[in-house]
């Protein structure tokens, strides 16, 4: 690995503080170490790491899991190991920890950050797309202050975020409006352990359970596109909808125009939109079958439950 | 360089490293502790299991520096001289290691998992294993090995070793 | 220890820093069990059928074990090897100055430094470190041995290579054609060939009822051994080198280094340690030509471990195959004749293609009473990662061709595939297709075992129908 | 939908070198208490081969497996092995250390006659003692013997001795011959789900029923057999080096090369076939390699039987099966899952995936 200098932040302000420090000279390359599942595997064998390490591991602020006015709120540090125990997240979204469960390891699951699996920007990631269909918000910290903006806006491209080298990604909402959403994620890889995602896709929707019809269908993909992307296309076919076995079949059918998978040793194009079409109406079954669920528990199966 | 000062074994340790050492390397090679190991160096095959505050991490992804004041336990911190660690005993017992360089990362991911739950199901220790490759055993004894040692813990009759 | 952290630290001198190899601090005390009670396996007579644990089974579960990694020998130097990362070039110059310059390097070696440049266990191709031609992308072109393990890294960086590129040859039925050109040029691209010929294969396919026909190929794997190849070479001043190393097969590796370095079989001493996997992969020399002279060079031991990439494309790998299968048989399935054609592709080098080539051809078959055989079998050279050894040298393949192409054959005529095998298998005393008399022979009974345990009634799901799961 | 499907797969496999000579020599030394040293030049990789042949020379001495110690792999020590490859540790070096600890036992019977007024044929060592055939209570302890020959007969009880298969080379022409020494025989069988809609196989079930001539290990055999169907399924679904146009590996880490972790690995239930070989140490043969053979072979005839496409290329990856699927529903859109190809022409070459 190559050299560079080490610097722990006691807490997140003194994280932005050493971001702003050393960010300012445009020659060195700074970077924000968390959980480091990802960076040390990139650095270990590349010629070109970072100059200047700054670890915000110890910065405990920023690990909390809480229910605020504006919704639940995840701190950027929380681990995918704390997602998959928390009560409260077991309890409003299984996807979420179903999601969490599928990344890599016990050993990479208790130290890799959902922070982390956003700001590395891999398509693949397998927090994404719950959370985009979840229509989540990020806050971003910096030493001009904070800011937030939708999740479905912070990814530009592969490992590509919206992140200034002197910001921080705090933390993750997911608006009140959204709590208790019947929401299903699906991955699909090579293996059963330690798997990257060939396609990932997740999918939210409430019932108009006297309708008995699609309101607010969220469909959101990974791995088929530069960056995590929503599938419109499917959520307009879907808005308003009778809830048949048919409707999700098609819907998957018309996800399979919101993607635009590429053809790589892992997978073709074809196979991936195939695997589009498959997992999103997995997805809408098992988001159907959470709806009912709940319902049945008299909990939130809808909005207004 | 950095000074990194943290509990090895219930040891309080110290040494002065470059920034870019591992916990792994600063295990192995300022530490003498060679039972972690270095199979892949970039987390996909947990040789360099240790268990850092309770949970199983890979140490080849983990900076000295970022262990610093942090309480880790390798595989040579199993044992006192009286006895062995219900896993290491059966482990043997089983012959559920064959080339046994997975060993040492094996048995601290099983160690995690008993510590949290002493009756783990199959699935759950195939689930607490999925982060250690081994290319010799497939596993099979490894898990009837782990189960033995929850029944162990559990104060209970070792199930009978399936046998050909 | 706080207010530290947040201060800039700066980025030191490489030479400033401790070499990171070298324990600098005692190690913790660390108790272990001694001399506990023996396992009730080990103790019992007679020894023979006994579930007896394994000697080494306790130090492995204590972690006490030590690979060639754990160990440390005092003034240890650390080296790297410098990958072609072409696959099929002309070397033109290598320029090792700036990498010989920098601090902390202590001797840098390339392959005209190699007294005899070439080994292998049958054909000698290979070269220890390629010298005037690259033939596959893992080839090494230089070593460094340097202070640390990071040093000798970025040595490698600076190492400059010169190459003339040479389009590659990479598909095995390309490299079978003669027009194609010679990866060993000017030696042709077939370098071993087998045939076995049993009755008329010809005329038994002119009597069978049907006759069926398949192609089936398989892909190149690694070993994955989960220890990576490491080495370490210290030569003392009796001009005696020892050579610790992760090698499964001592006795031809002493004499490869003996060829390839120069000294008698005498003044070598290898010691293998305990190796952390197999599988074939180990099986012939790798760096420890390499690693010995170095060492003699600078009069210090010198220590190498692959990374994990290196072991994947600088070691063996198994052969892929591309096999044609045609079987005649009567309706009831009686086998009355087989061709076979298979092509090995047996990567930049030759290794253990010999074996692997005549394994292949002589199980090629299958487990079956044949009349009529006829199997012919090449390796080709390519410019893709040498294939050697690795567990069940072409049987895995073949097996896979002649065991698909069996169920074929069984669906087609309706039968069951259970019985079809049995009516055609081997027993005692039966005559393999090479004309030895098999003896010990138990294939049906394997057959019936494994059915009884398996609980195989039949095809019910049979005909690709599936049942629901 | 998943669909269940069941294979078979049989294989023969030989154990050593292919005619070449492959011999292992071997040292025994049985020490004054009657415990015993042996020494070879063959290499631990993991197989537990160490231990049977530590099993091997206390079964010759009667002695327990615990009383041997071995020492191994170190060229200035122990004598020539051709090494841990081909299946052949426990045939070739067993019969190797067997022969070695057999000469070492006749100098303790040589000695053990006179002191039990019997002829050095009429005894047997077992139970840690030098026995009178027939007549058990006559006896003496192996320690007692071995003690003897050093301080009193002068005759220290070192065996040493060498073995090579038999063979007899091919012919160019016809490749007659006699390659190998001797032969193992395996079946197993698979049972797996296969996604009709993703192409994706589970493997749920191995039985894996091995002959290896005697066990003398059964717990070893087991772990070599679970290892060796774990790198079938493998070789079946998911491994594979992939390389660039140019010639460079695609995929040369453990993150991109996928191998089984334990979370893909179906049970795997061992079946050791009865069997007895005269030619090796107490009946046996070997099982290392073998074990591997015949799972993918089981694994692609299982998917045929799931949902009738032939595998024809490895690894059979989910997207090489959901193809095959394709192809078949193109080639017979109105009759998904119907049988093979029908006679005469060979299924396999129909739905087939390349």
């Amino acid at each position: 690995m190559k050299a560079f200098d080490f610097y722990a932040a006691k807490d997140a302000n003194d994280a932005v503080a050493l971001l702003a420090q050393h960010a300012a000279d445009p020659k060195v390359r700074v970077k924000v170490i968390a959980g480091g599942t990802d960076l040390l595997a990139d650095w270990k064998f590349s010629p070109h790491g970072p100059d200047v390490v700054v670890d915000i591991s110890r910065a405990e602020e920023l690990k909390t899991i809480t229910l605020t006015e504006q919704g639940l709120v995840i701190g950027a540090l929380v681990t995918h190991t704390q997602i998959m125990r928390s009560p409260l997240i077991q309890q409003m979204f299984p996807a979420l920890v179903h999601a969490a469960h599928t990344i890599g390891a016990v050993q990479t699951r208790n130290r890799g950050t959902l922070g982390g699996n956003l700001v590395t920007a891999v398509p693949s990631m397998d927090s994404g797309p719950t959370l985009m269909a979840l229509e989540a918000i990020v806050t971003i910290a910096g030493w001009g202050g904070r800011r937030q903006v939708p999740l479905s806006e912070f990814f530009v491209g592969p490992r590509k975020t919206i992140l200034k080298p002197d910001e921080l990604l705090a933390e993750i909402i997911i608006p009140k409006a959204n709590l208790g959403k019947p929401t299903h994620f699906y991955k699909f890889g090579l293996r059963k352990g330690q798997a990257l995602a060939l396609v990932n896709a997740a999918a939210s929707f409430w019932v108009d359970w006297g309708k008995n019809t699609f309101v607010a269908a969220r469909i959101s993909l990974g791995a088929v596109a530069p960056k995590v992307i929503r599938a419109t296309q499917a959520e307009a076919f879907l808005e308003g909808r009778t809830i048949t076995p048919e409707a999700m079949a098609e819907a998957g059918r018309v996800a399979v125009n919101d993607a635009r998978p590429i053809s790589d040793f892992r997978a073709s194009a074809e196979y991936r939109k195939n695997l589009v079409a498959v997992l999103t109406k997995r997805c809408l079954e098992g988001a159907w079958a959470l709806a009912q669920t709940k319902r049945v528990e008299g909990s939130n199966g809808n909005r207004n439950a | 360089m950095v000074t990194v000062t943290l509990k090895v074994n219930g040891k309080t340790r110290s040494a002065t490293v470059p920034p870019e050492t591992t916990l792994l390397r600063m295990l192995r090679d300022q530490f003498d502790l060679t039972g972690a190991k270095l199979g892949c160096d970039v987390g996909d095959c947990g040789a360099c299991t240790v268990i850092v505050d309770g949970q199983p991490v890979n140490s080849c992804l983990m900076l000295a520096g970022q262990a610093d004041g942090r309480d880790v336990l390798t595989i040579e911190g199993l044992a006192d001289a009286e006895h062995l660690h219900p896993l290491q005993k059966l482990f043997e017992h089983f012959g559920s290691l064959q080339c046994g360089f997975c060993g040492p990362g094996v048995i601290m991911s099983a160690k995690a998992l008993l510590d949290e739950n002493s009756n783990p199901s199959t699935q759950e220790i195939r689930d607490a294993l999925g982060g250690n490759l081994c290319r010799c055993t497939g596993y099979a004894k490894m898990i009837e090995a782990v189960k033995g040692a929850g029944c162990m813990m559990r104060g209970e009759e070792i199930p009978e070793v399936k046998s050909a | 220890m706080a207010e530290e952290r947040s201060k800039v630290v700066e980025k030191p001198d490489i030479l400033e820093r401790p070499d990171i190899l070298r324990p600098t601090t005692p190690a913790p005390l660390v108790t272990f069990p001694i001399d506990l009670i023996v396992p009730e396996g080990r103790q019992q007579t007679p020894a023979v059928g006994q579930r007896a644990s394994r000697a080494d089974a306790r130090l492995h579960g204590l972690g006490q074990t030590k690979y060639i990694d754990d160990m440390y020998l005092p003034n240890m130097l650390f080296a790297k090897i410098k990958r072609a990362g072409v696959a099929s070039a002309r070397i033109k110059n290598i320029d090792t100055k700036e990498a010989e310059a920098m601090p902390g390097v202590i001797a840098v070696i390339t392959g005209r430094d190699i007294p005899c440049n070439s080994f292998g266990p049958s054909l000698k191709d290979q070269p220890v470190l390629a010298d005037e031609r690259v033939f596959h992308a893992g080839d090494g072109v230089a070593a460094v041995a340097a202070e640390t393990e990071q040093i000798a890294a970025e040595a490698l960086e600076k190492i400059k290579v010169e190459y003339e590129m040479l389009p590659p040859v990479l598909d095995p039925l390309e490299s079978l054609k003669l027009e194609t050109p010679g990866v060993h040029a000017p030696s042709a691209n077939i370098y071993g060939h087998k045939i076995i010929k049993k009755g008329d294969v010809e005329k038994a396919f002119k009597e069978s009822d049907h006759v069926f026909e398949g192609t089936f190929r398989t892909q190149m794997v690694e070993h994955v051994p989960l220890e990576p190849y490491a080495c370490i070479a210290h030569w003392d001043a009796n001009g005696r080198v020892i050579i610790y190393s992760t090698l499964g097969r001592i006795t031809l590796g002493r004499a490869d280094v003996a060829r390839t370095v120069g000294v008698p079989m005498s003044r070598i001493r290898i010691v293998a340690t305990v190796v952390g996997g197999n599988f074939g992969g180990k099986n012939e020399i790798r760096a420890e030509p390499i690693m010995a002279l170095l060492s003699k060079k600078t009069g210090r031991p010198v220590k190498c471990v692959y990374t994990r990439p290196e072991e994947f494309y600088a070691s063996t790998t198994r052969h892929p195959l591309v096999m044609d299968y045609k079987t005649g048989v009567t309706k009831q399935g009686k086998i009355l004749g087989r061709k076979i054609r298979l092509v090995l592709d047996g990567g930049a080098y030759c290794s253990w293609s010999e074996t692997t080539l005549g394994k292949a051809c002589i199980l090629s078959a299958g487990p079956y009473n044949i009349d009529n055989l006829e199997a012919e079998a090449f390796v080709v050279y390519t410019n893709k990662t040498m294939t050697g050894a690795m567990r069940g040298f072409g049987a895995p393949q073949v097996c896979f061709a002649y065991e698909s192409h069996m169920d074929d054959i069984a669906r087609a005529l309706g039968i069951d595939p259970i019985d079809i095998r049995l009516m055609n298998a081997f027993e005692e005393g039966s005559i393999s297709p090479t004309g030895q008399k098999l003896h010990s022979v138990v294939v049906k009974e394997s057959i019936l075992r494994a059915a009884k345990r398996f609980g195989w009634n039949g095809l019910e799901s049979g005909n690709g129908k599936g049942v629901k799961a | 939908m998943k669909r269940r499907g069941r294979g078979m797969a049989t294989m023969w496999y030989p154990i050593g070198f292919t005619v070449a000579a492959n011999p292992s020599a071997a040292v025994v030394k049985v020490n004054e208490d009657g415990t015993a040293t042996l020494l070879t030049g063959t290499v631990e990789t993991g197989q537990g081969s160490l231990t049977i042949l530590a099993q091997i020379v206390a079964q010759e001495l009667g002695i327990a497996t615990d009383d041997v110690h071995v020492v191994s792999a170190d060229t200035d020590a122990t004598p020539m092995d051709t090494g841990a490859i081909a299946s052949r540790t426990t045939y070739v070096t067993g019969n190797a250390a067997r022969l070695a600890a057999e000469k070492a036992k006749l100098t303790l019977f040589d000695v053990a006659a006179p002191l039990l007024g019997v002829k050095p044929t009429q005894l047997e060592a077992k139970d840690h003692k030098i026995v009178v055939k027939g007549f058990p209570q006559r006896n003496m302890h192996i320690g007692d013997a071995a003690n003897h020959a050093r301080m009193v007969s002068g005759q220290p009880p070192i065996g040493s001795a060498s073995f090579n298969p038999e063979t007899v080379a091919l012919d160019p022409e016809t490749g007659q011959g006699k390659p190998f020494g001797t032969y193992v025989y395996a079946t197993q069988m698979a049972e797996v789900d296969v996604d009709d809609e993703t192409g994706e196989t589970e493997v749920l079930r191995i039985v894996a029923s091995h002959d290896c001539g005697t066990a003398i290990n059964p717990m070893l055999v087991e772990g070599q057999v679970e290892g060796g169907v774990s790198m079938g399924v493998g070789f079946a679904l998911e491994e594979e080096i992939l390389f660039d146009a140019n010639g460079r590996q695609i995929n040369p880490n453990l993150t991109n090369y996928i191998m089984p972790t334990s979370l893909d690995m179906p049970e795997v239930e061992v079946d050791i076939v009865d069997n007895y070989d005269e030619t090796g140490p107490f009946g046996a043969k070997g099982v290392g390699e073998p074990t591997l053979v015949p799972t993918a072979a089981a694994i692609a005839n299982a998917i045929f039987d799931a949902v009738g496409v032939r595998i024809t290329s490895l690894p059979a990856t989910s997207e090489k099966v959901f193809k095959a699927l394709q192809a078949k529903r193109e080639q017979q859109p109105k009759q998904l899952g119907t049988g093979p190809a029908s006679l005469p022409s060979a299924p396999g070459n129909g739905a087939s995936a390349q």
